[in-house]
């Protein structure tokens, strides 16, 4: 196939460079590049089980908070469970998490396709009825975040040198969140295992944080991962790493109803 | 070897000689009672003696002598300030400082070794060069230097570019200094216990009796005794003390750390301070390298130690000194600091009639000692506050005239 | 034992000692430039021991040679130098391959120090003799060098280069310190309850002291239950087992420092349980301190850890049953016991004393140990002098001589208590047992064993079930069944000596080794009036070397006591701080994290060949170009913007979306000005000040809908106004919801003349026009196909627009500008530009023209403050402060001397002496080709044409003359075209 | 370090908050006095004892109130701002001529 250039496309992701001075090799997603494998897939689905650093930058996501946000987008047909700091997954794969009780951060599947949060982008207005019905308002996700997939058994024991809340796989549970400081940062951490090709075994964390930091927080991971053999790996081994139906398809309805949480 | 070591060698038992007179039971009146046997207490009771000659004198303290923040400072001495205000009055104290250990008759270990504020950011660099202004301005010797010049005086310091935040420049201050601390508090202790002044420690000051208005009594854990006046100097409780006298001050009490190495063989003789990285640091005579930073992040009435502080510290320390990692911290310790405001002290009359106040002290109190003893003592003695502390009254709050020391004030010390 | 010679060294023994060496590996080092062999697994002091090298480092004031006192790490005496690395304690430090180890603190030679003459001066240097001279007529400054030339003990290296050091962060339920039988027990019960265990142990092997210790007749009882216990916790899988590891510190909240190799560990435990153990204490004689003395413990260390044989001949100083093992053990390892000086007058038949007695060594009850007799240059010892003791601390009667190269003191124990000190844990004196136990544990604090006065190892072992029960009850785990609370003899009266202190009118009787302080050094001092611990301490500097006091608090309390006729019970040791163990800079400081942001174009503008510059976290371009062009590129960047186009990167600029029914009544608020009426599409200056009327920042308010405000803040203020508003809602409840979204939008200003033709290449939805966009318009469209926010805002005095996209955006923003700019050769421009740039205009900076105190009134900002506002913040304090005299103002200058230098930042203006105020900003404009400037001025001298004197370089005085701002375009057509 | 107890987080390391001071009641009114104003600017309860403070955990950026003792350093508990604040505050508007 033609090399995909990220630099030739309008979103570029905030660590583009680094991808590229690894030998990545690019898909489309989303008007954006995004780094697809660095041309050893085989290698990169061991690094996953083991510890891997993937950047999904480029797939959408995006955000609502403030009065009413989270009913509207429960009538959007989103299934949001009441608790905070708690990750929900959609029937598409996307995933809702509930920071605060009026706001939600919604990231996509790693299909990318972004169907429900085009969808819910769109339906977003200040509408004209007064009083307006308070429906919160929307959250540039996509661009005050980078989005980085951190896998593999040895993650709790990397995260325990750069985070100080406590992230072993019996004491933070698949679905939960944390927003805290890593590496002196603010960022969100979500833990959504999804039983794919090695049932499940490998624990997958996703990890949103300040994008204009993303170049700083990639440097910190993969410093803290070394010790471990963790390296960066492509989309496709997380892809591969949560193989099933639902994920592999760009559309909503997939047979997975697992819940992350 | 000096000749006064002499007769410690040739007499044939040890010459003692108390320094300070063993505790006695309280008189039943005072003159004048102060509150808080620190530096600050006891030079305002030496001044007293010396230069107003009043001996009927309480040094009331709830610990043992000095062991408040006189004994927890790191000794720095430095009139390198923002304000003709702060200038002027921390000049008049290096001043005093010179002449102390033969004034004493007790060395207190006076040493000149040049003071460097660092600079990382533009904006430290105008705070540096408006410091080094006023101070020239005043007869202080203050220079903003480029980083040439300080690796030609300092260099220990790690000069390159390759560093999150490389140093642009400093204010450099040749006059700073650091002293032994305890000896400053002792020498003042001993030459007014040797001249009537009564330093009653372990007596906690529990109450004060005020009428109409005026104070008259105070109440100890050992009784009462009645006063003509009172001078609270406590730093770390003022805002506790004052409030047994009935008022409130723009006070906030809060921790601040320190530590020290390791001794080494003698390789830092500067004193470094960077604002930006919240560190200082200077090399004792003992070869300690006596360290700080910022203070502590909330208010508390404690001097428990943090990790945090000391892993904060060092990571910046070794961006300045990289080649330290190896090097070992054996000990560290806290204070309690007055934090105002305007990062400026409070003294002089309190809206209680013959109660006055030292306070405000931040983490500059050391440095402060002979002349707000002196200045106060004139204070206490004459019933008018001194030009020289004017800025500094209570009353500026309510006039909305603070001191513009903030420009400043990252980390002093 | 001539058979051992060869074998790792002439002291070594046969196989059956040496339970960390591995003799099958040796490893071969160099100490003071000597070659010398040891086994993996000795430590430096025990290598050196084996080979007969006894003296390792030099004392601190008076330089005495030094050597092994507790082959545990405890005390200063064993402190050398490897390469860069100062002050390593010997007797833990392992040995490696290639090792150069170098004593310390001694002129010339380790055997023959220079320096060690002091010692002969030591009557003329009485305790704190540095206060009472040295300063008449100022000669300290000349004493202070030689003093000062003396200071310290190990060498750092400046070229050194710092190692990796970094951190982890562990969790436990139950954490246990101390791998002792009190340590094992109770981590084997915690984990029984089911409670997560960590158990943190100093050494390579778990056991404490019965890897070394002997409790009874047979000699390797302790040791088999060392590894019957041992085996015991390894079998469960929920304890962690952290070997080689140095709890250092207690902090709050169950916080604990470990270091462990380079690795710095901090551990969260919900319950906390301390089997320190405790440490032996040296007895006080004269030259207690010399190479050969050493404490009972460690040359049991130096026999069963190290297969290393103490010496040849001992005599051992008693005054508990522990000596006598010391005895059996020596004679076990081939050393001549000459006899065991008892401090005791009944010296109880034990096993062990009998034992003793078996083997036919003389017991001496109710003798002291007066002196250890020097050898040549005090390298070692030839005897011990011993004296029948007459009443406490005195004895009388002639000595008795018995020649010995080691003498060995057991003569009691004080705990290991610091961490529980840290921990806020009180001790109180036991005088039964002559010794300071914990009284009041914190909670969830605990301890077991020695440390908690518990020495009977069945009671050991029963405490330690006991306190792990409890532990992880504490910690909220019930399960197992609860062990019987200890009863009877906990086995610490007759460990400890109550005064094992016998002072030498010849002195040198030490009780602080790190310090060289003596038993007279502190009478002196408590009689010079130091007669508070604390105050004692500070003034002789007992406790304060490198070991803290762990040999000499204890000593040096009963001294007090004694001289002032106080109880120990009233007494207490000085406080422990942190760190229990000197912890390396380096472990403190880890991995560096220092957090930087970039823009989206940060990599543009280094391909460009920008300088750049820290804006906060922020790297920002300063100017484009080489350092040594700076002026020529700021002036031809400054004139690309008066004459052509310009683009600079604004994406650190703060962006706060303030949106909801009371966005409007919320900015009111929080700003000067008033936002109610603000049309939609319009945006307007917003100016925030504190409480006390200070202004702390400012911006624009774009209103892109009646309930939405965009609106900027300044680069490093945007956080804390971000953080402000929140809290400030948090109390008012309007219905509005803040959002920053300052990372979300990468930003620029296009700026210039050409500005608006360059855009309308890429921007086809807007209508650029004047009228349709006119000056403080704001728009939303899209530029090069990106979704934009598109303000027309005039910070630099030229037609502009900033342009506001999505951050990932942002570089694909930048380059269809530069595209689109190539014809008209726009140029990039950086921050020094726009400053010169705004100060044509007359533009302030908050924090550059403002200070902390600056109040709208001084800035000549009147303009900004909306008058008869319910409120806004600070508003009632700019309200108090415009009843009162203004004390400065800020005006606009120029120079009345166009050949005048150009004044910098922050020289001042005065008049007639006085400081008026300071010159904030200057250039030489480009543009106007004149000194311009800001700067306070006294009120009186702020009028437009008055004059003042500026102070500039070299304390010159150049006149100033007040203009009205702006300088540049006065009629702001520019702008506005 | 101590550990926070956030409303909203949970337990966290004390270093993942910023201290807000203590909770103060604002003095309302444009005609309060310049000497009470001040009391509230720049005057400092700084009880020794329990204290009522705002306090914010920076990686959610969310202002909570902890009931702290100051010289224990223990917090004795912690909740949302909206359980002592729990109603919209208005500001009159000022009365003619303001007094300055």
């Amino acid at each position: 196939m033609a090399a995909i250039e990220p630099h030739a496309q309008l979103r570029r992701s905030f660590v583009y460079r680094k991808l590229r001075d690894l030998g990545a090799r690019f898909e489309t997603v989303n008007n954006g590049a995004v780094a697809l494998d660095f041309g050893r897939a085989a290698a990169e689905m061991e690094t996953a089980k083991l510890l891997g650093l993937a950047d999904l930058s480029p797939l959408p996501r995006t955000g609502f908070k403030g009065t009413g946000a989270v009913e509207w987008l429960q009538s959007q047909g989103l299934a949001i469970g009441a608790e905070s700091n708690r990750g929900y997954r959609q029937p598409g794969g996307e995933l809702a998490l509930r920071l605060a009780p009026t706001e939600i951060f919604l990231i996509d599947s790693l299909a990318g396709g972004g169907a429900l949060i085009e969808r819910l982008n769109q339906a977003w207005s200040w509408g004209s009825e007064r009083p307006r019905k308070l429906i919160g308002y929307p959250m540039p996700r996509a661009d005050s975040h980078a989005w980085f997939a951190l896998s593999g058994r040895a993650a709790p024991e990397m995260f325990a040198k750069i985070c100080g809340v406590d992230l072993r796989l019996d004491k933070f549970v698949s679905g939960r969140i944390a927003q805290t400081s890593i590496a002196k940062m603010s960022g969100i951490i979500l833990r959504q295992d999804v039983s794919g090709q090695d049932g499940g075994a490998t624990p997958l964390f996703h990890l949103l944080a300040d994008s204009a930091s993303a170049e700083y927080f990639w440097t910190c991971l993969i410093d803290a991962m070394a010790e471990f053999d963790g390296k960066p790996i492509g989309l496709a081994a997380v892809r591969w790493l949560l193989d099933n139906p639902a994920l592999s398809r760009t559309t909503g309805e997939g047979g997975e109803q697992q819940r992350a949480g | 070897m000096p000749f006064a070591l002499l007769k410690y060698g040739l007499s044939s038992k040890y010459p003692a000689r108390r320094h300070f007179p063993k505790a006695t039971d309280l008189k039943p009146a005072y003159d004048v009672v102060i509150v808080g046997a620190g530096g600050h207490g006891l030079a305002a009771a030496y001044y007293l003696v010396k230069d107003w000659g009043i001996t009927n004198i309480a040094v009331l303290d709830k610990g043992y002598l000095a062991g408040g923040n006189t004994a927890r400072n790191t000794a720095i001495i430095r009139s390198n300030y923002l304000t003709p205000e702060g200038v002027r009055f921390y000049d008049e104290s290096v001043r005093l400082y010179q002449g102390l250990s033969e004034e004493f008759d007790y060395n207190i270990l006076y040493s000149v070794r040049g003071h460097f504020t660092l600079a990382h950011t533009d904006a430290a660099m105008r705070t540096s060069r408006w410091r080094a202004e006023v101070n020239k301005h005043l007869g202080v010797d203050s220079e903003l230097i480029y980083p040439d010049e300080i690796a030609r005086l300092c260099p220990a310091l790690n000069m390159s570019d390759d560093v999150r935040y490389p140093i642009m420049g400093a204010l450099y201050h040749p006059p700073g200094a650091i002293a032994r601390h305890d000896a400053v508090a002792w020498g003042y202790a001993r030459y007014a216990g040797d001249r009537g002044v009564e330093i009653h420690t372990n007596t906690e000051v529990t109450g004060f009796v005020i009428e109409n208005g005026r104070v008259t009594g105070v109440e100890t854990n050992r009784g009462r005794i009645a006063c003509g006046k009172v001078l609270q100097a406590v730093a770390g409780s003022s805002s506790r003390v004052s409030a047994l006298a009935g008022f409130k001050l723009p006070i906030r009490t809060i921790p601040l750390q320190a530590c020290v190495s390791v001794p080494l063989k003698p390789f830092l003789d500067q004193i470094i301070v960077s604002g930006s990285l919240h560190v200082y640091v200077s090399q004792s005579d003992r070869g300690e390298l006596v360290m700080g930073g910022s203070t502590d992040p909330y208010s508390l009435y404690s001097t428990r130690s943090t990790l945090d502080f000391k892993e904060g510290l060092l990571g910046h320390m070794l961006e300045l000194l990289p080649f330290l990692g190896d090097v070992k911290l054996v000990r560290q310790w806290a204070g309690m600091a007055d934090m105002t405001p305007d990062f400026s002290p409070v003294m002089g009359k309190t809206p209680v009639e013959n109660y006055f106040i030292d306070s405000g002290w931040g983490t500059w109190g050391f440095k402060a000692t002979p002349v707000c003893g002196k200045r106060m003592a004139e204070t206490v003695a004459t019933g008018n506050l001194p030009a020289l502390l004017q800025p500094f009254r209570l009353e500026r709050f309510y006039e909305f005239e603070q001191v513009g020391e903030k420009g400043a004030a990252s980390v002093g010390h | 034992m001539t058979s051992a010679i060869g074998l790792g060294g002439v002291n070594r023994l046969p196989e059956s000692f040496g339970r960390l060496i591995d003799r099958k590996r040796p490893v071969g080092f160099t100490f003071e430039g000597r070659e010398v062999e040891g086994f993996a697994g000795d430590t430096i002091a025990a290598a050196l021991a084996a080979n007969d090298q006894w003296v390792l480092s030099r004392s601190f004031k008076y330089r005495r040679p030094r050597g092994i006192l507790t082959m545990a790490g405890q005390d200063s005496n064993t402190l050398v130098q490897i390469g860069a690395e100062p002050n390593v304690l010997a007797d833990r430090r392992v040995i490696e391959p290639a090792l150069g180890v170098m004593g310390q603190n001694y002129d010339g030679s380790l055997e023959a120090d220079r320096g060690n003459i002091i010692e002969l001066f030591g009557r003329f240097l009485p305790v704190g003799f540095y206060y009472k001279t040295f300063y008449k007529r100022g000669s300290w400054k000349f004493w202070e060098k030689i003093i000062r030339g003396r200071a310290g003990l190990g060498r750092v290296d400046l070229a050194a280069h710092h190692g990796y050091f970094d951190k982890q962060y562990l969790f436990a339920d139950v954490a246990v310190v101390g791998g002792g039988p009190a340590g094992l027990s109770a981590a084997l019960q915690a984990a029984e309850a089911g409670a997560e265990v960590i158990l943190i142990d100093e050494w390579p092997i778990l056991g404490g002291s019965l890897c070394y210790a002997r409790l009874g007749r047979e000699g390797d009882q302790a040791f088999n239950l060392a590894e019957k216990l041992a085996a015991q916790v390894r079998a469960r899988n929920n304890i962690h087992i952290l070997s080689d590891a140095t709890c250092t510190g207690w902090f709050a909240d169950n916080w604990l420092a470990i270091v462990k190799g380079s690795r710095f560990y901090k551990l969260r435990a919900k319950a906390v349980v301390m089997a320190t153990g405790s440490l032996e204490q040296p007895a006080v004689f004269r030259n207690n301190d010399l190479p050969g003395v050493m404490q009972g413990t460690a040359a049991q260390r130096l026999i069963h850890l190290y297969g290393v044989r103490p010496g040849r001949k001992a005599v051992v100083l008693a005054a508990n049953d522990d000596a006598y093992g010391v005895t059996l053990d020596l004679g076990d390892a081939g050393c001549e016991v000459q006899a065991v000086v008892d401090l005791r007058e009944q010296v109880p038949e034990t096993p062990m004393v009998h034992a003793t007695r078996g083997r036919g060594v003389p017991i001496l009850a109710g003798y002291a140990v007066t002196e250890a007799i020097a050898g040549t240059a005090k390298l070692g010892i030839l005897g011990a002098a011993a004296a029948r003791i007459a009443r406490e601390g005195e004895t009388d009667g002639a000595a008795t001589v018995f020649e010995c190269d080691l003498l060995c003191m057991s003569t009691g124990y004080s705990p290991a208590g610091q961490i529980l000190h840290h921990a806020g844990t009180r001790f109180t004196y036991d005088h039964a047992a002559s010794m300071f136990h914990p009284a009041i544990l914190p909670p969830h604090v605990f301890a077991a064993g020695s440390v908690n006065g518990t020495y009977a190892m069945e009671a050991v072992l029963a405490e330690g079930k006991r306190i792990g029960w409890a532990a992880a009850q504490d910690a909220g785990f019930a399960g197992g069944a609860e062990p019987p609370a200890v009863t009877g003899d906990r086995g610490a009266v007759g460990q400890t000596h109550a005064w094992p202190i016998f002072p030498h009118k010849a002195g040198k009787d030490f009780v602080d080794f790190d310090e060289d302080l003596q038993v007279k050094d502190l009478v002196n001092g408590i009689a010079d009036g130091y007669d508070d611990i604390e105050l004692l301490k500070r003034y002789s500097t007992v406790g304060m070397g490198p070991s803290q006091g762990r040999h000499s608090a204890v000593a040096a309390v009963r001294v007090l006591a004694k001289e002032t006729a106080s109880d120990l019970a009233t007494l207490s040791v000085t406080t422990q701080r942190p760190p229990y163990v000197p912890e390396k800079f380096g472990h403190l400081a880890g991995r560096v994290f220092e957090p930087e942001r970039h823009t989206a174009m940060h990599h543009r503008h280094h391909e460009l060949g920008a300088r750049m510059m820290v804006a906060g976290l922020w790297y920002r371009p300063a100017f484009y170009g080489k350092a040594e062009d700076r002026d020529k590129a700021i002036r031809e960047e400054v004139l690309a913007v008066r004459n052509n186009v310009g683009l600079i990167d604004v994406s650190t600029l703060g962006g706060l979306d303030i949106r909801g029914p009371d966005a409007a009544e919320f900015l009111n608020r929080l700003y000067t000005f008033t936002y109610a009426k603000q049309p939609v599409g319009r945006s307007r200056y917003v100016l925030m000040c504190d409480q006390t009327g200070a202004i702390i920042d400012d911006g624009v308010a774009c209103r892109f809908h009646d309930e939405h405000f965009y609106v900027t803040a300044t680069t490093s203020g945007v956080d804390g106004v971000y953080r402000l508003m929140l809290q400030w809602n948090a109390q008012w409840r309007l219905d509005v919801d803040v959002a920053n979204v300052t990372a979300a939008y990468a930003g620029v200003n296009i700026a210039g003349p050409r500005s608006r033709e360059v855009l309308a290449k890429v921007c086809h939805d807007v209508d650029l026009g004047p009228e349709a966009f006119p000056y403080m318009g704001v728009r939303l469209g899209s530029v090069a196909g990106i979704p934009a926010r598109l303000l027309r805002v005039g910070f630099v005095g030229e037609l502009g627009y900033e342009i506001h996209v999505p951050a990932s955006q942002g570089e694909a923003l930048w380059d269809a500008l530069m595209a689109a700019g190539g014809t008209a050769g726009i140029r990039p421009f950086g921050v020094e530009a726009q400053r010169v740039l705004r100060l044509e205009k007359g533009h302030i900076i908050i924090g550059q023209d403002t200070d902390g105190l600056t109040h709208p009134l001084e800035a000549d900002m009147a303009w900004a403050i909306a008058k008869n506002k319910a409120y806004f913040t600070g508003g009632r304090s700019i309200a108090i402060q415009t009843a009162r005299a203004l004390s400065r103002k800020l005006v606009g200058f120029t120079l009345e001397d166009p050949a005048a230098p150009v004044p910098e930042e922050c020289h001042l203006t005065v008049r007639n002496g006085e400081i008026t105020g300071r010159v904030t900003s200057a250039v030489r404009s480009p543009t106007l080709d004149r000194v311009i400037g800001l700067a306070y001025v006294a009120p009186d001298q702020a009028a437009e044409g008055a004059s003042f004197d500026i102070k500039i370089a070299g304390g010159r005085l150049i006149k100033g003359r007040v203009v009205k701002l702006p300088f540049y375009d006065p009629e702001t057509k520019r702008q506005e075209m | 370090m101590k550990i926070m107890n956030c409303p909203l987080n949970g337990p966290r390391n004390i270093s993942e908050f910023v201290w807000g001071g203590e909770v103060k009641a604002m003095p309302s009114g444009t005609e309060v006095s310049p000497r009470d104003w001040a009391d509230y600017v720049f005057i400092e309860n700084n009880i020794a004892g329990v204290v009522r403070e705002w306090w914010c955990h920076v990686p959610t950026s969310f202002w909570f109130i902890a009931e702290r003792n100051t010289v224990t350093d223990e917090i004795i508990r912690t909740y949302p701002a909206s359980e002592v604040f729990n109603r919209r505050v208005e500001f009159a508007a000022p009365a003619k001529g303001e007094t300055k």
